[in-house]
């Protein structure tokens, strides 16, 4: 149990060096390529401050006065971008360009130097920062004719698809591609979205995917380093990106989550209260009812995950960080719930808010990309089904639902879940020219997880 | 697909003997003059047709059979014909135009030929001879003759605009009966036109499933033929051969060819019938409304491509990254509108989003037309909506829905949700303001559902020019003739029963 | 697997199968089942009664039940050969199945001799303790009469042959039986009223039992019991 | 690596799985056939054939349950030819395509063709396993000199029984690495195969060849890894045939086939608890009335249990269409399709969907999937008052 005294420094100074030794030379490659049309692309794993560093990188280039168009694929994503570069710069121009009713929240809005003008209007005047989404700053510049910028940053740029990336490229001739390869690659709502794939021309691959395709010798940095997770979560992480090596930030017993009231409770929360010890003690719980396959949303599951945030609350759930080195209580914004379904979403949203707790969030691991909380209950992708598919094999799925977290991790399911993968994986087409098989990379993705977890595993 | 409801469907075929219908009303527009296409391959060969049949479905068919379709003359010679009358059906079909009301500025072309075939691996076929006439070389300085370039070009054409949803331009009939029939028959077994029209109308006192095993028995559908077909294909071919020795004259052909012609006509006939009788027992059905719109869009895209032909353009073999970015945001458009027409005009086809919880059905309790609430910063009149549903729902409040009767308009948002009765009681409001057309009258009986068919703005074309990150580091090949290998000798025919192991070449 | 929509092919696959064999039925019905009963169809008969019961039940109950229902005999000592069969099956591949297993007691997780159930079945259902038996003969009694009260105007024949069966298991039952008339609707409030007061008995006992279970057992011992050789408690 | 270890079987055992064939045809492990059974390798039915070397696809020959596996004489005349054409003239097209497509020099490569001059027995392939052995060995051993391994001949352990893989070729000495090839005569245009599975599968047998090529030289104290995870697919380009070469990554697949050799039931186990009396004899008897041939067959999955899957048995199982006769007949699920299957944890038959359907009460067991299917029942009754009648033709 982590109950060991704060270290000295809660940071372990030879990964942050390694990690600020690869964000300069980033910089630098950057700087060197401007007024090329020539990128550099930052490959993270979850959670490595991908977005203090964009932001960061965006001062820089801003104090070189250089003009920056910043983009994610998602208006939630471009949000809290300018949050992050308000935060360290505040009173630094950022102009926020944005599709109708997506404004920014009222509090970022009033900060100073934050506007939010019409693309005609970012356009006169010329504004040295503009901020948006892939499409909208796609449309402004088709428009009306937004663009001529020194540099485009694209954050989340695994989840950007090619077919977006084509007319935000054109913006600016620089651009530095941020993203996390551990996540969901683009989909798409057809029945067979494979036609093009293997080919160049492919509008469903990622924008970093397109970019490394036509221009091999393109600057690819990995970041070794991950400050959202701790060490206790960052196994699991790594069966998410082989190949690609990175330490957590903070050192062990840096962080801690501490329930104040003990369990176990009554006789019906037994489990539930074990399951919370066990994820406050290790940082994870993988909770399981009994074996057999259900539907998707599940309404067992469901209510066991509603037990498990409400109990989490009602226990007092306490936590400690590096930055705020006393104890805090844990609010319900600061939890969330993935899912794979949208129905599962619904399901529990209804729950949720029968039971007053609005604050926590509900989302598919789709939409949770890129976001942090401190306890996340997620709900397995194979939980209860009868057979496995590409869908839920996903092993971009199972990362994203993983690695929200910064204290603990209680993923839920069901007995009979880890045998699906007993026997031999299904026969899978080929593409030529497309190596990665989403089927058989997330059939042995989803087996490490299950062994890593199997230590943790609660049986309800 | 709600798993639920094709449990439902396989237990009731199970117990009626017969297949269901999924839908009430037909989704595909069918003309009153489709062009019927049949293609039987030489095994393995994927540009080779051994015998192409054509003519109007229900009427009497053509056949070109070229006897040896491994020799580029025999083959063309066979061919033209077939050639020749499908480009003066396409450039007859795109004759008469009418001025476009609205958008764009070609104008619309009144009719559009519709190709008709048995399955989807046909239209795969077809897909693979028009790559290969499309581009044909004018080896030894002896041009093909132009029908068959044209007609690669149109065959071409029709096998790419065969992956938009909902399109009418060719219809594979596997698919239209699979869409409009529920059976016993897994995805695989679906595949074959005379199973499924065996599960759908099975002899008198005999189950779909007995009708249909012995269908998949003894009906042959095509393109690619079985071992038992080829044995005989091959005795055939290699007397014509011998016969022939060499020759490609045509008054020297003609009557060696005659055997290998009535084979294929053996071959051919079964198919042409059942095609004409499934075609008509789906035209039979009243359409929806929304075929026409569909069909509106197929006859854009056919007088483009008559133009574009006409003006001597040739089509990439490989998308552009441009294309393919538009193709696929034009084709995730057309789904997700012909799913949502589906379902909003055909009550059969809402079950599934009905069980599945995308879609509500109840009662209206009341609508009160005149709710003060706050958009943003202003006062503005909104309309509730109290629904009461025949069966409890699960909704988060917030969720957006879309009232049938104005599925290209607003939608209404999820204010609460309570058990009434057997059902819940929901209150929605109209995220718009409240004008006649938009509210339902208390006492009716609607539904809402996730579906809409209006999508948000309209994308603009993309800039012609890539960008460099776009530009691939080698220029893709322009389109080139595949037909290169066309010269060389055809190749001996050998019979499993003679080798070790013949599965090795498969 | 009655019903009673009209139309030549609607009566239950095994009676349309007979029909196939004894009446000049055209050639193109293929007989339904192996004609011969084999320990075969057994199973699957066995396995659709079990399902129908919907708790566990003894061997003589599934074998009239089968009788009743499907007019298939069955022979109760070909049931042990059949679980026989069955675990071989279930040790010598990945297949999973429903299989028919044993109901297990609470204690030290033994198969109990003659009470069968299906492996899909949670295991909290499979469990026996001090209660259980005679809940789910309840239970039983009270899905018998209901289905006797749904298939007695949609199928006289069977429903006449269930009647007896659901009789017999309601006797023990207070109030489910006036004299001799049997009454579906008396037999199952008799029989829902009783269960009412075992449940909040039955109910957490499983659920505790289920909980231990799932901690202690393999899978494998999850579906067929432990082997731990206790006096009177014999392996089959 | 982990490699199983062989097992001879006793004769004892080798009597029992001669009961089970009885009159069946036989047939011998090979990449497709393993190929074939990974698909149904959970069946249990499907298990005991291929252990007993049942040649399934020939079991139920001339009824009306044998389906047409067998291909065109002219799909397989053109395979033979391509093979040819890269063999001819000393392998010179063979040698080009390998040059252009691996950028390493084969011209002057010496080819050491394994598929002429050894017996075409056991005896023989022995033999050409350990020249093939010895010529991987040469890739530490012996001089950087590319060569070229036509027919190169893989011992693998299948079922704990020695079994012979032939791979089409393989180049060694590829920058210090062994790269496998697999020839496919269909063609690739504008750089896509006309089908996905088929390249899939292609693939496949590639990445077995890799794995198994990485068993030999584990078992030699060579590291594995000099068998590269990238392989090459040799086909026709356009029309003829006209060779072209496709290098692919394939280590998730050599990942799977390595879990398939692991999942292959033991021979000697299933011998050991097959039950007595099992036999394929009547089924194959072809002399025996076909519902005979079924009953027999009905009694044996039965007893060994079957999954039917529709999806992968009709295209990788000869016992499909006779399953499928069974399944229907007892009103299994199975029939309509994984999806169904799926939809009714609980319930057994359709027929009983189908009066679930209609409003039977539902046991607790069944209960679950009864509720959506009786809803479903309701709402489509409304949607579709009367099931639209279409004429019937008379049989």
């Amino acid at each position: 149990m982590t109950r060991t005294p704060v270290a000295p420094s809660p940071f372990d100074d030879a990964v942050l060096a390694a990690a600020d030794t690869v964000q300069q030379e980033i910089r630098r490659d950057l700087l060197d390529r401007i007024g090329r049309e020539a990128a550099v692309v930052a490959a993270a794993p979850a959670g490595a401050g991908k977005s203090h560093f964009v932001a960061d990188t965006i001062g820089m280039l801003r104090g070189k006065g250089h003009r920056v168009a910043v983009v994610a694929p998602t208006n939630e994503q471009v949000h809290s971008l300018v949050e992050r570069i308000t935060d360290l710069h505040p009173g630094l121009p950022v102009a926020f360009v944005h599709a109708q009713g997506r404004d920014l929240s009222p509090t970022i809005a009033a900060r100073p130097g934050v506007s939010q003008p019409s693309a005609r209007d970012a356009r006169d005047h010329r504004e040295s920062l503009v901020a948006a989404t892939v499409d909208k700053l796609a449309d402004a510049h088709l428009r009306d004719g937004l663009g001529d910028f020194d540099v485009l940053v694209i954050d989340e740029a695994y989840q950007a698809d090619a077919a977006r990336y084509y007319t935000a490229a054109a913006v600016a001739p620089t651009h530095l591609l941020v993203g996390d390869s551990g996540q969901l690659d683009p989909f798409s709502t057809l029945d067979d979205p494979t036609f093009w794939r293997g080919g160049s021309e492919d509008p469903l691959q990622t924008a970093v995917g397109v970019l490394l395709r036509n221009h091999p010798t393109t600057a690819l940095h990995r970041l070794p380093i991950t400050r959202r997770l701790d060490q206790r979560a960052v196994p699991v992480a790594r069966s998410f990106y082989p190949g690609h090596h990175f330490d957590a930030a903070v050192v062990d017993g840096a962080r801690e989550l501490r329930l104040d009231r003990p369990g176990p409770g009554t006789r019906g929360f037994a489990t539930v209260d074990r399951a919370l010890d066990e994820a406050a003690a290790s940082g994870w719980a993988h909770v399981t009812l009994p074996g057999g396959s259900v539907l998707t949303a599940d309404p067992a599951t469901a209510d066991l995950i509603l037990h498990l945030v409400t109990r989490l609350l009602e226990r007092g759930a306490r936590s400690r960080y590096e930055e705020k080195k006393d104890f805090h209580p844990v609010r319900p914004a600061a939890i969330a719930i993935g899912v794979s379904h949208n129905d599962q979403k619904d399901l529990l949203r209804a729950l949720l808010d029968d039971a007053g707790l609005n604050g926590i969030a509900v989302d598919t691991a789709n939409r949770l990309q890129g976001l942090t909380y401190e306890v996340i209950v997620a709900w397995h992708p194979l939980a209860g089904a009868a057979v496995t598919d590409a869908f839920h094999l996903d092993p971009g799925r199972l990362c994203v639902l993983l690695t929200r977290h910064q204290q603990a991790c209680i993923v839920v399911g069901r007995d009979s879940d880890r045998a699906l993968l007993d026997g031999v994986p299904p026969a899978t087409p080929g593409y030529l020219g497309w190596d990665p098989d989403p089927v058989l990379d997330g059939w042995d993705a989803h087996e490490s997880v299950f062994d890593l977890l199997e230590p943790h595993r609660v049986i309800a | 697909m709600s798993t639920a409801l094709e449990a439902f469907f396989a237990g009731r075929v199970h117990e009626g003997g017969r297949a269901l219908r999924r839908t009430t009303l037909r989704h595909t527009h069918l003309t009153d003059s489709p062009f019927g296409i049949v293609v039987w391959r030489l095994g393995g060969e994927r540009f080779r047709a051994a015998a192409v049949a054509w003519g109007p479905i229900g009427g009497q068919f053509q056949l070109a059979v070229a006897g040896e379709p491994r020799n580029r003359d025999l083959y063309f010679a066979a061919l033209t014909p077939f050639a020749a009358d499908l480009c003066a059906a396409v450039r007859g079909a795109a004759a008469h135009r009418v001025a476009r009301q609205r958008g764009s500025r070609t104008d619309l072309p009144v009719n559009a030929l519709q190709l008709v075939v048995a399955n989807r691996s046909t239209v795969g076929a077809l897909g693979l001879l028009g790559r290969y006439l499309a581009y044909l070389s004018d080896r030894g300085g002896v041009a093909p003759d132009p029908h068959l370039l044209e007609a690669g070009k149109h065959l071409r054409f029709y096998t790419r605009h065969a992956r938009v949803p909902g399109q009418a331009l060719i219809v594979p009939l596997d698919r239209l009966l699979a869409d409009h029939w529920a059976t016993l028959l897994s995805p695989l077994e679906q595949a074959n036109l005379a199973v499924l029209d065996a599960q759908i109308e099975p002899p008198r006192g005999v189950h779909a499933f007995d009708a249909s095993t012995r269908a998949e028995r003894e009906a042959h559908i095509g393109p690619e033929p079985t071992e038992d077909i080829d044995r005989l294909t091959t005795e055939l071919v290699q007397t014509f051969n011998r016969r022939r020795a060499g020759s490609v004259d045509r008054r020297t052909v003609a009557p060696l060819v005659a055997p290998i012609v009535e084979h294929y006509r053996r071959l051919v006939e079964p198919v042409w019938d059942l095609m004409a009788r499934t075609f008509a027992r789906e035209q039979a059905l009243p359409a929806a409304p929304s075929v026409t719109r569909r069909f509106e869009v197929d006859r854009e895209a056919f007088g483009q491509h008559v133009d574009w032909i006409a003006g001597g353009g040739r089509y990439r073999t490989i998308d552009t990254p441009r294309q393919a970015a538009m193709t696929l945001r034009r084709l995730e458009e057309a789904q997700s509108r012909y799913e949502a027409e589906r379902a909003i005009e055909d009550p059969a086809c809402m079950v599934p989003f009905l069980l599945d919880g995308d879609a509500i059905r109840g009662t209206v309790e009341k609508v009160h037309d005149n709710h003060r609430t706050v958009a943003r910063v202003r006062i503005v009149q909104r309309a509730l909506l109290t629904l009461d549903t025949d069966h409890p729902v699960v909704l988060p409040v917030g969720k957006k829905l879309w009232w049938t009767a104005t599925a290209h308009d607003a939608p209404w948002e999820v204010v609460s949700v309570s058990p009434q009765g057997d059902g819940s009681r929901v209150v929605l409001m109209l995220t718009t303001a409240p004008r006649a057309g938009r509210l339902p009258t208390a006492g009716a009986r609607i539904t809402l559902s996730t579906l809409r068919t209006r999508s948000d703005g309209f994308p603009l074309p993309l800039a012609p020019t890539p960008p460099w990150t776009h530009q691939p580091a080698t220029t893709p090949p322009a389109p080139e003739p595949i037909d290169a290998g066309d010269a060389e000798a055809p190749l001996p025919a050998v019979d499993g029963s003679a080798v070790a192991d013949p599965e090795a070449y498969r | 697997m009655a019903s009673t929509t009209s139309g030549p092919l609607d009566r239950p696959a095994r009676q349309k199968k007979k029909a196939a064999r004894s009446t000049e039925r055209t050639q193109d019905v293929v007989p339904l089942r192996p004609t011969k009963r084999g320990s075969g169809s057994a199973r699957q008969t066995v396995t659709a009664a079990l399902s129908e019961i919907g708790v566990p039940a003894r061997t003589r109950v599934v074998a009239d039940y089968c009788e009743a229902r499907f007019g298939e005999e069955i022979d109760t000592r070909a049931l042990s050969a059949l679980r026989r069969d069955e675990r071989r099956a279930w040790a010598s591949s990945s297949w999973r199945p429903t299989y028919v297993v044993p109901a297990l007691e609470g204690r030290f997780f033994q198969p109990i001799r003659g009470l069968i159930a299906l492996s899909d079945w949670p295991i909290e259902r499979r469990l026996i303790g001090p209660w259980s038996e005679r809940a789910d003969h309840l239970a039983a009694t009270l899905q018998l009469a209901r289905q006797l009260s749904w298939l007695s105007d949609r199928d006289a024949a069977v429903a006449e042959r269930l009647a007896s069966i659901v009789a017999s298991m309601a006797r023990s039952i207070p109030g489910a039986i006036d004299g001799t008339s049997v009454e579906p609707s008396r037999i199952a409030n008799a029989a829902q009223s009783e269960l009412g007061e075992l449940a909040p008995h039955d109910g957490p006992w499983r659920q505790e039992a289920a909980a231990r279970a799932r901690q202690q057992l393999s899978q494998e011992e999850q579906l067929w019991g432990t082997t731990v050789m206790v006096l009177g408690a014999e392996e089959q | 690596m982990a490699r199983q270890k062989k097992s001879k079987l006793t004769t004892a055992q080798n009597e029992v799985l001669a009961v089970v064939r009885g009159r069946a045809r036989t047939t011998r492990p090979n990449v497709r056939r393993l190929a074939a059974f990974a698909n149904v390798h959970t069946c249990p039915t499907a298990a005991v054939a291929f252990a007993a070397g049942v040649d399934t696809n020939r079991v139920f020959t001339s009824s009306r349950f044998e389906m047409p596996f067998g291909q065109s004489p002219f799909a397989i005349g053109r395979g033979i030819a391509f093979e040819q054409l890269l063999r001819q003239h000393g392998h010179a097209e063979l040698r080009r395509v390998l040059t252009d497509g691996l950028g390493v020099d084969f011209s002057i490569a010496p080819i050491e063709n394994l598929r002429e001059g050894y017996q075409p027995n056991r005896i023989g392939l022995t033999m050409r396993a350990s020249v093939t052995k010895n010529r991987m060995r040469e890739i530490i051993t012996g001089p950087p000199r590319p060569i070229i391994l036509d027919g190169a001949v893989l011992l693998a352990e299948v079922g704990g029984l020695r079994a012979f893989f032939e791979a089409d070729e393989m180049a060694i000495g590829v920058g210090g690495a062994i790269i496998v090839g697999e020839n496919k005569s269909w063609p690739i245009v504008d750089g896509r195969p006309a089908d996905e599975d088929a390249l899939g599968s292609a693939l496949d047998q590639a990445a077995t060849y890799a794995l198994l090529g990485r068993y030999t030289l584990d078992a030699i104290g060579v590291d594995p890894d000099h068998v590269s995870g990238e392989v090459v697919i040799v086909t026709p380009r356009n029309t003829g045939l006209t060779p072209v070469l496709h290098r692919q990554r394939v280590d998730g697949r050599i990942k799977r086939i390595e879990r398939l050799l692991g999942s292959v039931p033991k021979v000697a186990e299933i011998a050991n608890d097959i039950p007595a009396d099992l036999t394929f004899d009547t089924v194959a008897d072809e002399t025996a009335p076909e519902d005979a041939r079924l009953e027999s067959f009905a009694s044996i999955t039965e007893r060994l249990g079957k999954t039917y899957d529709p999806g992968s048995c009709l295209t990788s199982c000869g016992l499909a269409w006779a399953c499928r006769q069974c399944a229907f007949s007892a009103g299994d699920p199975a029939v309509a399709g994984e999806v169904v299957a799926r939809a009714l944890p609980g319930v057994v038959t359709l027929g009983r969907v189908a009066e679930l359907s209609h409003g039977a009460p539902p046991s607790p067991a069944e209960a679950p999937a009864a509720g959506p299917i009786a809803r479903a029942g309701r709402l489509y009754g409304e949607a579709v008052p009367v099931a639209t009648p279409s004429r019937r033709r008379s049989a």
